[in-house]
């Protein structure tokens, strides 16, 4: 049972990542669906970041370090990565959504569909 | 020349980045310069690719260290495990490599007519490099991280192209879904790699293929990567997006996403044979696949029967294709815990499914790009308005009847040889499957049939008397394929003795992959 | 659109802190938290408040969309140049480590920090701080100016 | 049909999710094998004091350069998808 305590922080990830999959399921508003794959961004950056924490670490730079166990670099450098991915990927979706509704006046999923399946 | 070797795996892909960011610097000086560098580019990376794959079938498979003091320090001293990204270059990695830059040689070439009238052609270019960049990349790389990273450059290139002619509404819809389905699958293809580094550290494919325990939470992460990639990929369950995707897309993008796909497919038998290989339950997962498959390819050829929209009817048809891919690797995958089978039949329907690979990239390319021909000079996608073109646009329906007969299996095109492989091994495992993937040809052959009667036979319509020939460049994008049909369907044996069968396997024998980094063996 | 008096005053006044920060951390990536990507983001976000508070088409007549995706261009191939210079060993090679420019090693362990470390790191800092800088300014300025169009339009 | 489905799925995810927090290193404490070498090594390697960005730009720097690459591809992407309509016929 205490690991599962101390396994909080990701019992927190798989809640965000369930939220964004319902959202992104139940949805139709193409607005409410980019947030959802901001939140299912921020959860999958989350776990990133939380698989690098090491009890009581410092950050892993050494200028004025002060004395400790150094929590892992690359989680933070891959959170990095996919953070910009997915700026990246919000902008161009975005802008999509922007266009679709200059075409056809609306960001409901059905109403501005014209192609079936 | 052997510096060139050596450095060949990071100049494929170096190459086509350095002339995607130079191309909007040079469309300010001028436009014959840029599609000039733009082919030669693609042209050179493909002769490299060739090069490079010449060397791999002699002397095995190339390893790259980015940033190492030398480009094969896998590990660094005195240590146990890679810690740079590591490029890892085997025949199966080189077989996408060649598709990917024949593909899109012609894809760019055709492109230079096709694209003509359209605005935004330097945007159009920037991103035609990108894909290849990213195709090369996902096939090249040996790091879960960095698959993740080029999966990304191929889905936001492919999903900005798709989206090209904005002013469609159809292709901001096309291009819209695609970019969603690929950040949900990506996101899970990236959950799964963090589950993969918390338990060992790694994200090297081949270190982490050695140290494979198939733990709970690694099923997890097959799961969770299973899925991601056959969203990816457009298989069944989840191919909702596909002919809404290609039938938008410029034609010589809709051939390269058609590529595009198979490089989703390319790294989910990376993952199944290389990172997890005979540690996991190899009978579940293959039949996973091989069910998936069947999905793919009935679902796919139905679907397609109703369409009149000409790239509607392709795109349904090149999920129905990827079905036999998925069926031939499956059935590999499925037999891979059993020598025996394996040597009997699961190494031949391997090989049938993936020289099916290269067979559906080269046909679907073609007919997606005479579809773009058609387009160009009617204005129509719409089968029910064509008719009688087979008079004015001899070459394209020539080059459409090559790619209609062999994608349908008919004797003797390369399609009938992949699907002859796939046929007679597939039945040594159980008949009913080969059966099924038997009928399927069968409806293909007949939906295609029917497309051709209505766009090229019968009278030629008043509207369309003064249609021309495709534009030379088109021609020529069409032709590239063509030829290299003809040829694979008069010497079959000789591709799949050369390229073939090394990357079947590069991917049945994992040992390889992973001495090649982690030495040994 | 313009914003009011006091948040363009404001704006003005923050601006140049914004800026230097933006820069300092761009600079001093190897050596305090930041980098590249984190300074340019910093540097962005004073842009994206200045075309907020001027509004996307006064913006327009300074800060040109094309001469900022030359800018984007130029930080690229800044990156993938010196990704090459190390291509006589391997792609990616750090070749400036011990030379004579940014080349000193920093003692092991604990220490307060040299600038001139680093080799082509604090380089490639800059050069994808330039990257980032322009793409992001691009990406909202024309966004804002798409959304502004339509609003005109309507 | 296409609910229910969904709602399964979800099922199946959340279920995998919940299974993966339960189930993963104890928050804290994870393996490192890859990591201890960085930080040893990253100072005299790369003459870096900030490991993060050691790893950014020199350990994983082709992944920084995929990663520009991406912006580029989203910047090229949105200034093409907004391009006016009669941009180069003009030249």
């Amino acid at each position: 049972m205490i690991a599962t305590i101390f396994n909080i922080p990701f019992l927190a990830v798989a809640a965000l990542v369930g939220i964004a999959l319902y959202i992104i399921i139940s949805q139709r508003n193409l607005i409410k669906l980019v947030m959802g794959i901001v939140i299912l961004e921020a959860g999958v950056n989350l776990f990133l970041i939380t698989l690098g924490y090491r009890e009581a670490g410092i950050a892993p730079i050494y200028t004025n370090a002060p004395e400790g166990v150094m929590v892992l670099p690359v989680p933070q450098a891959l959170t990095l990565t996919s953070i910009v991915i997915g700026v990246a990927i919000t902008a161009l979706m975005l802008s999509m959504i922007m266009l679709t509704h200059r075409h056809t006046g609306s960001i409901d999923a059905e109403k501005s569909r014209r192609m079936k399946g | 020349m052997d510096a060139l070797i050596t450095h060949s795996p990071i100049l494929i892909i170096a190459i086509p980045l350095l002339a995607a960011f130079l191309t909007p610097l040079i469309s300010r000086v001028s436009d014959t310069v840029r599609n000039i560098i733009v082919i030669a580019a693609l042209a050179f990376v493909a002769f490299l690719a060739i090069f490079l794959a010449r060397d791999i079938y002699l002397n095995g498979v190339h390893v790259y260290v980015l940033g190492a003091s030398a480009f094969n320090l896998t590990i660094p001293e005195l240590y146990t495990v890679p810690v740079r990204i590591i490029l890892e270059v085997d025949a199966m990695s080189i077989f996408l490599g060649i598709i990917a830059a024949t593909v899109s040689l012609a894809a760019a070439i055709y492109s230079l007519s096709f694209m003509k009238q359209e605005t935004g052609k330097a945007k159009f270019y920037t991103l035609l490099l990108l894909m290849t960049v990213g195709m090369f990349g996902l096939a090249f790389t040996g790091d879960m991280f960095n698959l993740f990273v080029f999966l990304e450059i191929l889905s936001i290139s492919g999903a900005a192209l798709a989206a090209f002619r904005t002013r469609f509404a159809d292709a901001l819809e096309g291009g819209l879904k695609y970019i969603i389905i690929s950040a949900i699958s990506a996101l899970m293809i990236l959950f799964a790699i963090g589950i993969l580094y918390a338990q060992y550290n790694l994200l090297n494919i081949a270190a982490l293929a050695q140290v494979m325990q198939y733990t709970t939470l690694d099923k997890i992460a097959l799961a969770l990567l299973v899925i991601g990639f056959i969203m990816k990929l457009g298989a069944v369950p989840l191919h909702m997006w596909v002919p809404d995707t290609y039938a938008v897309a410029p034609a010589g993008i809709s051939a390269m996403l058609v590529v595009s796909s198979q490089a989703s497919m390319y790294a989910l038998y990376r993952i199944c044979f290389s990172l997890f290989g005979v540690t996991m339950n190899t009978l579940t997962v293959g039949w996973i696949v091989i069910i998936l498959g069947l999905l793919t390819m009935f679902v796919g050829v139905t679907m397609a029967i109703p369409q009149t929209d000409i790239k509607r009817l392709m795109a349904y048809h090149a999920i129905s294709q990827s079905g036999y891919m998925l069926l031939g690797v499956g059935v590999g995958l499925a037999v891979l815990g059993n020598p025996e089978a394996l040597a009997t039949y699961g190494r031949e329907a391997m090989r049938g499914g993936i020289f099916h690979i290269i067979n559906h990239a080269m046909y679907k390319g073609l007919l997606f790009l005479t579809a773009g021909a058609l387009f160009y000079r009617t204005g129509t996608r719409d089968l029910n308005k064509m008719g009688g073109l087979g008079r004015n646009m001899k070459f394209t329906s020539i080059f459409f009847i090559i790619g209609a007969l062999a994608i349908s299996g008919v004797p003797p095109f390369n399609g009938f040889a992949s699907k002859l492989m796939i046929y007679e091994s597939v039945y040594r495992f159980n008949p009913i499957l080969s059966v099924i993937a038997m009928l399927v040809s069968v409806i293909t052959l007949a939906s295609f049939t029917k497309a051709f009667q209505s766009a090229f036979t019968g009278p030629p319509l008043p509207q369309y008397k003064d249609v021309k020939e495709a534009p030379k460049s088109m021609l020529i994008g069409m032709g590239i394929l063509a030829v290299i049909i003809v040829f694979f369907s008069l010497f079959p044996s000789l591709i799949v003795n050369t390229i073939v069968t090394p990357a079947a396997d590069a991917l049945i024998n994992q040992a390889p992959y992973i001495n090649a980094v982690m030495g040994g063996g | 659109m313009m914003m009011s008096k006091i948040v363009r005053t404001i704006s003005n006044l923050l601006l140049p802190f914004i800026l230097t920060y933006g820069i300092y951390v761009i600079l001093h990536g190897h050596l305090t938290p930041g980098g590249g990507f984190q300074g340019g983001a910093v540097f962005a976000s004073g842009i994206a408040l200045f075309i907020v508070a001027f509004g996307s088409y006064n913006i327009q007549k300074n800060l040109k969309e094309h001469h900022l995706s030359i800018l984007e261009s130029s930080g690229a191939l800044l990156f993938i140049g010196l990704a090459f210079g190390g291509i006589a060993i391997v792609f990616f090679y750090n070749f400036l480590v011990g030379s004579p420019i940014l080349g000193h090693i920093p003692p092991s362990g604990s220490n307060p920090g040299d600038i001139w470390t680093g080799g082509v790191i604090p380089l490639m800092s800059i050069a994808v701080g330039l990257k980032v800088i322009a793409g992001l300014s691009v990406i909202v300025l024309v966004m804002a100016l798409a959304s502004s169009k339509t609003e005109i339009e309507e | 049909m296409r609910r229910t489905t969904a709602a399964i799925f979800l099922g199946i995810i959340i279920a995998l999710l919940i299974a993966t927090a339960l189930l993963i290193h104890p928050f804290g404490y994870p393996p490192s094998q890859m990591d201890d070498y960085i930080i040893e090594n990253a100072q005299s390697e790369t003459g870096t004091n900030n490991i993060v960005t050691s790893v950014v730009f020199d350990y994983r720097g082709f992944d920084t350069l995929g990663e520009a690459t991406i912006l580029f591809t989203a910047v090229t992407g949105v200034v093409m998808l907004f391009r006016k309509k009669k941009e180069e016929t003009a030249k």
